[in-house]
């Protein structure tokens, strides 16, 4: 590696660490335990990370295929697919909370449907999930389809002649091979699905134990007393931190 | 606490409101034990959206009466609005008023960065009409999409001066200084109540309505700083 | 018939590969021809890893391919065996597991899976390295490796690229020695591609030689290789081949006449080609004097010692023909590239072939 | 690639496709014209492709050497370091802004020197770029890095043995093995810079034509007219859509 | 000294290299030995791709590396050309991009790298592929490509890892020759990994030969070749070797002796060994009578065809021979794998070599 690149990557670090950790200093240690003991933060924290898992669950299930499909197949139109599959990414969050709330709303066309059948999406728990869904899918499906193009595809021609079929193949040998770019994948997943703020508060609402999760519970912190915002922030990084640093090294540090 | 039959009341209510409705949802809680009273605080235009797109709540409370109108107008409410309370602009200085700020005219002198919110939302709008009514043009550094975003502005020293409700400024405890101005009274500004037709508990609704509405709400909503009708 | 019977037609810019094959079950077919004559472009087509344009493909009296009808069986189950140049085990899989993969995938229970991969190994004589991983084994192990998985699969059908080309002395004749012992045993079609000839007749039952896609010869090996009508061919088979036209008691090529035994009857002026061994070739710094022999004026082009002889080449007329003379005669003529020299070869160490058309030629 | 995959890439797309299709059919097209055409809407598109486009190529000029640093060397605490990228991912990004804020702002620490040079970061473009560059860093990092991981190592010493130095095997050897991660990256990167709001507002504050981006034009106009705000993604979508389509076939699936 | 002079000490777990080594410039050296001796370690560690546990290496007058003394210059600025066993090519550039990078490198401008890149790859015999990418190369174009890649480079020294294995019957003569006249002009020491012993000879000063990690034999190529004191050796200059006691006339080798032409004076119950070719070696069913031979009874274990010859494989107390027959007399003997037969050699054919302590054996 040029040593020449070690000063933007310093300065790169910079960007990210210097604010991050000004942030912390602000915070009071002597009023921490308080703000982040309250069973406001603790229902928001338990919400949050049961919804960030299951959202990336189902990110990880839906999504793992259709990289697939992106990468293996030669559909017309993929390059449409594609870049619509990228949609949530620019769409601003809240607008996305609205596009869900006008699909499964009580007027929307399938939300109309749903409504018969007695089901309301909006405002659930499950509502919060589908918007962390809608938002995180497009990190998990870039993600992965990039690692696929590179990779991949001689082995499982490979796998092929030793007469494993399509789905064989996949599990033993794509899969595997997949692993490092899956790890950052659902890292970035989890994560834009943890933080997820806009399109939550938009289609689910806010109420505590149900649809507020730690962002929404900080921004309504924030509303009356920044300290308090901050620390759960604290919380909500060092929630992603074990995570991360817990679940990444086997998948994505673990040489292949 | 898990009382059998225990009732759920869903207020939705603008994000101004948080501090005193906590306060008012203990209150009226001690009064109903068997009452477990969930807020929503959120822009008055989002929760005015989600209501018309079939949100399910007892009570709504909207930080302007265009907000209200527009549930009104959707047939979502049951009766018909009343206010609930009003709120005036004031100047919000970081503690020591460093940049010597004494009225409203102040605000337009050069060299002054002054935040204010949005034309778009309550806060912007009164600005403007006191700007209007005043005569003095101001070129605010930022117009910010909510209130909250303006007194953040200020609490951080990050702007001399902004325009927010008295009660956020209030809120704001020592981090910031009111400094009120005479042309704030030119755009006062309404929070209009009102039970929501889809209410699952109209009953309590109406209870909870006439709670905040009677001399406890009255009490509670004064001390943060908002007037009464 | 079962077997393997083929006939495709793939086309890429610049290159067509053109073939027409069958091979027996329990018949090894190998396939030879110059770098890029499409020998793995053709294993390719029949593992099902490229289309051809145009083909039929039938196994075992099965058609796994047949472009007209729109038939077109997917690799993983035609049932072949495909040992590719590159060893391409699965990174992330043990040798051992790699070896397991194809019974695995055939549905043998893991034990047995495992069992069955620990034999293979061993007979590829890998045994030893069965828990490493691809990346901690050196390039002669992990062809071994993949071979031994290319075996373990047991495939209908087995398309081996190059196998032995990364082993070493050791390991090239005792794998020569199972592939022989197995390819038998297994009464499989087997197609081998290879740049050693010695594989060819030690393996192989027939031969295809391919050149620019198409199939030039294709016969017993023997016969190929005794008779060869393509200039690669003798080159491949060790022989020198001089074409030219029949005459009475051997050939005219140019103003250089070569007598021999003539193998098969000839008709004077039909094309034909004196076919001799390097080792029958002399060389001399001038023209032999007074006795029967050929003597054919050459430019020596090169000089390769071949263990205990140096094979020199010498070119006539844009003909490559070679000559193995021991090193010390080496010396003593002080043979130095671009020289002209004399290749000196006894008309009964000549044999005179018909040629078919204008095939082979310089 | 098994078939059985298809369904849930089709469910994976309905997730993504259904709500976005449902929004732009509640846009009235005759009055499309108008709310697109508007200096509000044309101010917000220009300053948020210029910022998108600026932060992005900081994004990339300090992000691939620290992606390098974290995939290439083995320095102690590299762990750590790693993690600490993933921050902005996982904090709200309102309180992003409030640490830029707090660190640039005239009383934080680096501000405060700033103002004294008589610099001040807030309330302009700069601040924008920053915020942006702040939450869609970890982007480009953590793409890049696992593409990294999985390629290059030995192209890079074949380069070596060919007598170039560590900086021309990385312009030449590993930089185009990495065209694909890179791509994909890239657009990651872009459409979180394009999106980006809550920093952004919190740091930068919301001016037309100096600091109102896109999203932040959209959030504004949410407030008093919900038609406007989608019609106005709309165009965001556009953009983005634009941006993709063309930028991304030649990085992306260009064969490598 | 100029030239390369190493020594060096690799270690991995259950695998250790040592080797010390010296070639001068012009100089070839060659390495041989089996699969995982570890020719492949000493080539990276020689290029700088591993760093040694202990070592120095000194090329050109310069220390590269000196593990005593922390001196370690990175790979680029050693100036090693280094030919791995498997092409790598980069996929990205074109075949003449790829000879033109090491110019390049070099600071040569892009046109005169273009011009070199050319030259080079028509050398290789690749001139019509410069324009294509390693994914639309075969097997065998590919390696030309990156030979013509490192020799483009122009290094200091040049590590080539099998350098011919994947090319056809004429492109590896064509290569070798290249190679041969290259590595003597540009009077750079060379390193090469060889399987094939022909290598050796054709392009070898000298060899070294490696045996899990260690050197066991190492001169000049036609001393070792002729005198191989390890198993390994011999079989790889096609000689049988088989270890005893000296004799008066020959050695003992259990309850046989074998007698042959004493090369160097041999004391009595020394360790030596008795060495002849496989030609001179004939077959038999039943051992002859009445004639001066040596009979070497042998169980049969494999038989490969070589070219004109059947190689025949027979063990004895675990140590293996080799014979050459015809395949005539092959098919008159009827020989099958696994039978018990007679080894026949003439005395005058065998040589006795004493060898050092107990290194060499069955
Ligand atoms: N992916 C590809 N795209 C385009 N051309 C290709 C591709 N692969 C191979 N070729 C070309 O097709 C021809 C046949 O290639 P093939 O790999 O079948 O040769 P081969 O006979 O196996 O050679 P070798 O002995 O070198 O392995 C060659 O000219 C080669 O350059
Ligand atoms: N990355 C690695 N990690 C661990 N062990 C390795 C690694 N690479 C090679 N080895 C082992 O080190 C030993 C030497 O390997 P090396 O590649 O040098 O052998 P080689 O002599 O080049 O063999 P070949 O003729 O098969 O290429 C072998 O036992 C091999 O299995
Ligand atoms: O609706 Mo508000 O209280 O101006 O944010
Ligand atoms: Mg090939
Ligand atoms: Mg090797």
């Amino acid at each position: 590696m040029p040593r020449v690149l070690w000063a933007p990557a310093a300065l790169a670090l910079a960007v990210v660490v210097l604010p991050v950790s000004g942030l912390f200093t602000r915070v009071d240690p002597a009023r921490l335990p308080t703000l982040l003991l309250s069973p406001a933060a603790l229902d928001a924290l338990r919400l949050s990370v049961y919804t960030g898992l299951v959202s990336t669950a189902l990110c990880l299930v839906l999504g793992v295929p259709l990289a697939l499909v992106l990468a293996r197949t030669r559909v017309r139109g993929l390059r449409v697919i594609r870049a619509v599959v990228l949609l949530p990414l620019v769409l601003p969050p809240v607008v996305g909370g609205l596009a869900l709330l006008y699909l499964l709303g009580r007027t929307g066309p399938v939300g109309g449907l749903l409504d018969v059948a007695g089901i309301r999406v909006p405002y659930t728990t499950a509502a919060v999930v589908l918007s962390q869904t809608f938002v995180a899918m497009p990190f998990l499906v870039v993600g992965l389809e990039g690692a696929l193009r590179t990779a991949g595809g001689r082995y499982e021609q490979v796998a092929a002649t030793l007469g494993a079929g399509p789905w064989l193949a996949f599990r033993r040998v794509t899969v595997p091979l997949l692993l490092p770019a899956l790890g950052s994948s659902l890292v970035l997943t989890f994560a834009r699905a943890l933080g997820e703020f806009g399109a939550t508060i938009t289609f689910a609402g806010s109420l505590q134990g149900t649809t507020r999760t730690l962002p929404l519970a900080i921004y309504t912190a924030a509303e009356s007393d920044v300290d308090a915002a901050v620390a759960m922030s604290l919380l909500l990084v060092v929630v992603a931190l074990v995570v991360i640093v817990v679940a990444r090294p086997r998948a994505v540090e673990g040489q292949l | 606490g898990s009382q059998p039959q225990q009732r759920t009341l869903t207020v939705l209510a603008a994000a101004s409101l948080t501090e005193s409705f906590d306060e008012l949802g203990k209150r009226f809680t001690a009064e109903h034990p068997d009452v477990h009273v969930q807020f929503d605080y959120q822009g008055s235009s989002t929760l005015a959206e989600q209501i018309k797109q079939g949100r399910r709540a007892d009570v709504f409370v909207s930080a302007d009466p265009k907000n209200m109108d527009k549930v009104v107008t959707a047939g979502g409410v049951t009766g018909k609005p009343e206010t609930l309370a009003t709120n005036v602009l004031t100047i919000a200085v970081p503690p020591g008023n460093p940049a010597g700020i004494k009225s409203f005219r102040d605000l337009a002198a050069p060299g002054r960065t002054v935040v204010v919110c949005a034309p778009q939302v309550p806060c912007g709008s009164a600005t403007r009409e006191v700007e209007k009514s005043s005569g003095v043009q101001l070129h605010p550094a930022s117009e910010e999409n909510d209130v909250k975003s303006v007194l953040r502005k200020v609490t951080a020293g990050e702007a001399d001066a902004g325009l927010v409700y008295v009660t956020d400024a209030k809120s704001a405890g020592q981090k910031a200084q009111a400094v009120d101005f005479p042309e704030a009274q030119q755009a006062v500004n309404a929070y209009p109540i009102a039970t929501l037709k889809d209410a699952p508990e109209p009953q309590l609704a109406a209870e909870f309505e006439a709670f905040v509405r009677g001399p406890a709400g009255r009490e509670v909503l004064s001390q943060h700083g908002f007037g009464t009708p | 018939m079962s077997g393997l019977r083929a006939e495709v037609e793939f086309r890429r810019p610049e290159f067509t590969l053109r073939a027409e094959l069958a091979v027996a079950p329990g018949e090894v077919l190998a396939v030879l021809g110059p770098n890029g004559a499409g020998k793995s472009t053709l294993l390719s087509v029949l593992a099902g890893l490229l289309a051809p344009e145009r083909g039929r493909i039938e196994l075992d009296d099965g058609v796994v391919l047949d472009t007209d009808r729109g038939v077109g069986v997917p690799t993983h189950r035609r049932g072949v065996g495909l040992l590719a140049q590159s060893a391409m085990l699965f990174p992330n899989l043990t040798a051992r597991e790699n070896v397991a993969f194809g019974p695995r995938a055939a549905g043998v229970r893991r034990a047995a899976a495992r069992a069955a991969a620990d034999r293979w190994l061993s007979e590829v004589d890998a045994a030893g390295l069965a828990d490493r991983r691809p990346g901690q084994l050196s390039g002669g192990q992990a062809q071994r490796v993949a071979l031994a998985r290319a075996l373990a699969a047991e495939p209908r059908l087995l398309l081996l690229d190059e196998p032995l080309a990364a082993l070493d002395v050791d390991a090239a004749p005792a794998m020569r020695g199972l592939l022989h012992k197995v390819l038998r045993q297994q009464g499989k079609p087997t197609v081998l591609v290879t740049h050693d000839v010695l594989d060819a007749v030690v393996l192989a039952d027939r031969l295809v030689v391919l050149l620019d896609g198409s199939v030039v010869e294709q016969g017993p090996t023997r016969d190929v290789l005794a008779r060869p009508r393509e200039a690669f061919t003798a080159r491949v088979a060790g022989l020198n081949l001089l074409p030219g036209t029949a005459r009475e008691d051997g050939i005219a090529f140019g103003d250089i006449v070569v007598s021999g035994r003539v193998a098969e009857p000839v008709d004077g002026a039909e094309p034909a080609a004196a076919v001799f061994a390097p080792t029958a070739v002399a060389v001399h710094r001038e023209p032999p004097r007074g006795s029967p022999r050929n003597a054919i004026p050459v430019r020596l082009a090169a000089l390769e010692p071949r263990g205990d002889v140096v094979r020199v080449r010498g070119v006539v007329r844009g003909c490559s023909l070679a000559a193995d003379v021991t090193p010390a005669a080496v010396a003593d003529l002080g043979l130095v590239p671009d020289e002209e020299v004399w290749f000196v070869v006894k008309a009964a160490e000549v044999a005179i072939h018909p040629v078919s058309g204008g095939s082979s030629g310089a």
